[in-house]
């Protein structure tokens, strides 16, 4: 399927899951609804005409100051039918609360590592997630969640302007 | 009957294996005996930083613009610069080179328009002491009296006045280093080290020069 | 001519005639204990220089350069290095297993050469249960490499140790039947008879009479003395080097020492049994004396071993298993009921 | 005491950080049982650099010194991958010449980093040669790549509008005479390996990875194409100037580590092939386009995805405006590709625990980054 007709089946069969839907670079991009993001990854993971097998990256943002929470970013597509999509979604969270949603993990396996990876960086909780350990921090880290904008730990140096 | 073809193409596979580590066994080494031997770094090699200098006067290409320091993405260059009241022009007197973080990109050579800053191919600068490898102004300057350059503007006017000039220079060694932007292939080591004899006094005499 | 045995023969001579008789008995057994010793020492330098060549040259490089002519004196500067390092003990080793597993392994490897001659006359002692000993020697390795690896107090050097002694232990089975076909032509378990039964042209030595014998006997010699493709109680990349992985130093030298002093045994039994041990291939190049011929056999048969090193992978120690158990063993047995046949028609 | 009353315990081992086959710092939490691994748990993060982070705090042209250290092997495929983004995302248009510099550099950096997997995986064996017969070769390439840029490990070729360096004149012939004589090298090798029956028995059959099992876990690269998924990026979404190279996507069918080693072998022969091509028909002109230090993209974002030595690695770039990105998010093919080892490693000896993870050809910075 070309990116137009994803862009367009998309839109009409899983309308109720989803906010809005837009061509971005070729590449249909969607925002979904979180309490709808599992739900509809697995639907588009089983549907015949979409069967989105793997995940090619799986991103989390820190949009705070600019939509007022975290978004969760995960670009799939299909081996067979050589097409891929975008599905956003928007975590509310302001200043230091940690979101939750549900994890990925059953649907694409391959999202356990990604969701370990988000949850010690950007601080989201997964729920349900079968390995909550921390994957490239130490296990007793305490100093925060590096990768949120504005964080400043104590061996953190952001590059001298001059 | 598997088993014999099995065993048959695996005795078979066993000594081709064999003859390849045999075959190999004639050929010449293709490895280098690194102290004895070196390798002839190419022209673009990338290895110690230095700072230029203009053959004929002997003073720094450097600016002080700042664009070096700007272009680094890990901040190892600090530069301080002081303004010349008589020609108007700036010159650093603080260029410091950190290479225990240089990663050796080479984007300030890209973003100098001076010729001032160049990575040259010497690659021996492992020291004992950590402090050491904060190179100073004075000590880049000096590393790179002997490198050969061309000069991004005025090159081939500069090598044709700089050519005969830089004969009776390196004989008599009273005039700093005449190491011009001439781009002659002088491979020998021989050569080479009796540059660096001869480049080797005018380092001392440089700065001296340069104050009177 | 370069014959040895003349010169032994005077020097014992000489002791006959000024010491008593028992003293002659003492001084010649400490003597030849340590001619063996130090002739063996030479070997085991020289191989070592050897291999790291020969992996060079095949690999297109130079190996060892800066040391002598070619690095020559290479081994003996890693020797000094060796006794200079600090000698560590895990603090939860078994200390006193720990200490005599290398002895152990030394001693093995040097005690099977009382009967192996090394050129016409040049034996220490001719056992006339030659064969039946050095088998029952060589298989005292086993013990020092179990033991280096449970007293190591080391998970992986406990894989080592028992990988070696699973591996060892079978293909100790095809080895010793391989032998029995040289034993059943030969009718004698001596070494010297078995050489001097080879005498002449090359087409009287066993390996034409048991080409199969030889291979099954090469092949699992080669595993007995722990090379590749059957180092699998040392297999750097899984056990990282198996059962010596905490031993630094001079213990560590001596089970290293033991590794080619074994390459060396497996090689002088191959030529002694199969290749006519100290004979010339033809009758006219007896000139030449015999222990060159001996050492000139044996360090081609060592050559072979480090070639096979270089070349091949290792394999998997359940398929060393397999190999040795369906296939060695039986390939034994045929020889033996081959060899018998072959007696029973001529 | 009877066979029933023995009693067998499994045993934990750490293997790694510091093991000669972990091929970097990664640990390898594994049960064994006996010398039967039952349970593996990979530990990363030793190498965890946080480039991610930095590129927040850099300028889009600085950024390109970083994506060399992401993949050591492969550096010119990372900084390919980065730039081809960062062009997306700005909408730059480079010189033909450019993009058919690029493309001969990242093919033979994928030669590159195949004969250094190569190289380690003969050597998780236990074979030594190999190894540097195919470290020599890749000196050769190397050689090339340091008479360009200058450097041989971290080039930082590749710049945002082009390439840094045109190719010396010494350059073509030296390539071309590397070309003739690569094939034969190859030879050699399989020669060496291929069909030999110890190489036979230590990889056939040995850590199939199911087609399924690989898609579930986003497995990319030559590791998927030996379960027999003809999945090649270069071919499926052209990028740079790909759809013009006549090349092969040589597939695998059982999906062992054999396979693997065949795909890559293979691979080998069609990198040269396109490397052939490229310098047969690269076009005169310019080879860059000044892009300032202060570059500043449009507003947005773009994802980009490019097929590196071992498999796909994207940068997901999202700009504000500013000369510095917003987020920059980098998939790597390790990162994916490590997840499966758990899966396919297990009721394997620990020997072959080893040849899984050579022939999975993962690298360490890269699923740290």
């Amino acid at each position: 399927m070309d990116s137009e007709s994803l862009l367009k089946y998309v839109q009409e069969e899983y309308s109720e899951r989803i906010i809005g839907g837009e061509m971005v670079k070729g590449v249909p991009v969607f925002e979904v609804k979180p309490e709808k993001w599992v739900s509809l990854c697995g639907m588009l993971r089983d549907d015949s005409d979409t069967m989105m097998h793997s995940v090619s990256n799986y991103t989390a943002v820190d949009y705070r100051e600019k939509h007022g929470g975290f978004k969760l970013v995960i670009t799939i597509f299909s081996h067979i039918l050589n097409h891929r999509l975008t599905l956003e979604t928007l975590l509310p969270a302001k200043d230091d609360e940690i979101p939750e949603i549900e994890t990925l993990a059953t649907v694409w396996p391959t999202t356990i590592w990604f969701e370990r990876e988000h949850a010690e960086l950007f601080g989201i909780e997964f729920i349900n997630h079968p390995d909550p350990r921390h994957l490239m921090l130490d296990d007793d880290w305490d100093e925060g969640y590096p990768m949120r904008r504005g964080w400043t730990g104590t061996d953190f140096v952001v590059k001298p302007d001059k | 009957m598997g088993l014999v073809k099995e065993t048959t193409s695996g005795i078979y596979n066993l000594l081709l294996g064999l003859w390849v580590t045999f075959k190999h066994l004639f050929r010449k080494p293709v490895t280098l005996q690194y102290p004895d031997e070196r390798w002839e770094m190419p022209e673009r090699s990338r290895g110690t930083i230095v700072l230029l200098s203009d053959p004929e006067t002997g003073e720094l290409n450097c600016t002080a613009c700042m664009l070096c320091a700007k272009a680094c993405p890990v901040a190892a260059i600090t530069i301080e610069r002081k303004k010349d009241p008589e020609t108007k022009k700036n010159y650093p007197t603080l260029f410091t080179l950190d290479t225990t973080v240089c990663c050796y990109c080479g984007l300030c050579e890209q973003a100098c328009n001076f010729d001032a800053i160049k990575l040259t191919g010497k690659y021996e600068f492992s020291v004992s002491d950590k402090s050491e490898l904060l190179y100073e102004m004075d000590f880049l300057q000096e590393i790179g009296r002997d490198v050969k350059y061309v000069k991004k503007k005025k090159a081939a006017k500069k090598a044709k006045k700089a050519a005969p000039k830089k004969d009776t220079g390196e004989k008599s060694a009273e005039k700093p280093a005449a190491k011009t932007a001439e781009e002659k292939k002088e491979d020998s080591n021989e050569e080479d080290k009796a540059k660096d004899k001869t480049s080797g006094e005018p380092k001392e005499k440089g700065p001296e020069d340069k104050t009177e | 001519m370069l014959e040895l045995r003349p010169i032994f023969d005077a020097i014992g001579e000489f002791l006959n005639s000024i010491l008593p008789e028992f003293w002659v008995t003492i001084v010649s057994a400490f003597g030849t204990g340590a001619i063996i010793l130090g002739v063996a020492s030479v070997f085991v330098l020289f191989f070592v220089w050897w291999e790291r060549k020969v992996s060079a040259h095949m690999q297109q490089r130079y190996g060892p350069m800066r040391t002598g002519w070619h690095g020559w004196l290479q081994t003996i500067a890693d020797g000094v290095k060796l006794l200079q390092k600090e000698d560590l003990i895990p603090r939860d080793a078994d200390k006193l297993v720990y200490l005599f597993a290398p002895v152990v392994c030394f001693v093995a490897a040097f005690l099977a050469y009382v009967t192996i001659p090394f050129g016409e006359g040049l034996i220490v002692q001719d056992l006339n249960i030659g064969i039946l000993y050095i088998i029952a020697i060589t298989t005292f390795t086993v013990v020092s490499l179990l033991m280096a690896g449970w007293a190591s107090h080391n998970k992986w050097s406990l894989l080592g140790g028992m990988r070696s002694a699973a591996q060892i232990i079978s293909y100790e089975v095809p080895l010793s039947l391989s032998l029995i076909g040289v034993i059943m032509i030969a009718e004698t378990l001596s070494m010297v008879s078995i050489v001097v039964q080879q005498e002449g042209w090359f087409w009287n030595w066993y390996v034409f009479r048991q080409p199969l014998g030889f291979i099954v006997y090469y092949i699992a010699a080669t595993a007995e003395a722990n090379r590749t493709p059957f180092d699998i109680p040392e297999a750097e990349q899984e056990l990282v080097a198996g059962y010596n992985v905490e031993y630094s130093g001079m213990k560590w030298a001596m089970f290293f020492f033991a590794e080619y002093i074994n390459m060396l045994t497996i090689s002088a039994i191959a030529v002694t049994l199969f290749f006519g041990g100290w004979h010339a291939p033809a009758p006219f190049l007896d000139f030449i004396p015999s222990w060159i011929w001996f050492v000139g056999k044996c360090l081609l048969s060592v050559f072979v071993l480090m070639w096979f090193r270089w070349t091949y992978p290792r394999v998997r120690v359940d398929q060393l298993m397999a190999f040795a158990w369906k296939f060695m063993l039986p390939l034994a047995f045929v020889n033996i009921i081959l060899t018998g046949f072959g007696i029973y028609l001529f | 005491m009877s066979v029933k009353q023995l009693r067998t315990e499994e045993m934990l081992i750490n293997m790694g950080p510091q093991h000669p086959s972990t091929h970097g710092v990664c640990k390898l939490v594994i049960k064994m049982d006996g010398e039967e691994v039952k349970y593996i748990q990979p530990h990363v993060g030793f190498l965890h650099r946080s480039i991610e982070k930095i590129a927040e705090n850099r300028n889009y042209p600085q950024f390109v010194p970083y994506t060399d250290r992401i993949d050591y092997c492969a550096s010119m495929n990372a900084n390919h991958a980065y730039v081809v983004a960062a062009e997306k995302l700005g909408d730059v248009e480079i010189p033909e010449r450019a993009e058919y510099l690029r493309v001969i550099m990242a093919e033979l950096n994928r030669i590159a980093s195949h004969l250094v997997w190569l190289a380690t995986f003969t050597i998780d064996l236990g074979a030594v040669t190999p190894f540097l017969y195919a470290f020599r070769e890749r000196e050769d390439i190397l050689d090339l790549f340091e008479m360009t840029c200058g450097q041989r490990l971290t080039y930082n070729y590749m710049t945002i509008g082009g390439v840094g360096w045109d190719i010396p004149k010494e350059f073509e012939p030296k390539l071309r005479q590397f070309l003739k004589i690569f094939p034969s090298r190859i030879d050699d090798y399989e020669d060496l390996l291929t069909n030999n029956p110890i190489f036979l028995h230590r990889t056939k059959g040995v850590g199939v990875l199911p087609k399924e099992t690989a898609y579930e876990y986003s497995v990319s690269g030559p590791s998927l194409r030996g379960s027999g998924v003809k999945w090649d990026i270069r071919k499926a979404e052209p990028y740079s100037i790909y759809d013009k190279f006549d090349f092969d996507i040589p597939i695998g069918t059982e999906g062992d580590a054999w396979d693997r080693y065949k795909v890559r072998l293979q691979e080998l022969r069609e990198s040269a092939k396109i490397v052939e091509q490229a310098i047969d028909g690269l076009p005169g002109g310019d080879f860059k386009k000044k892009v300032p230090l202060t570059w500043k993209p449009p507003e947005g974002e773009v994802f980009c995805r490019i097929e590196a030595p071992r498999g796909e690695m994207a940068y997901h770039i999202i700009s504000d405006g500013t000369p510095k990105p917003y987020r920059m998010k980098i998939r790597t093919a390790s990162f994916c590709n490590l997840q499966v080892l758990p899966i396919i490693g297990v009721n394997h000896m620990i020997a072959d625990l080893v040849a899984i993870f050579g022939s999975l050809d993962i690298i360490l910075p890269e699923v740290d980054r």
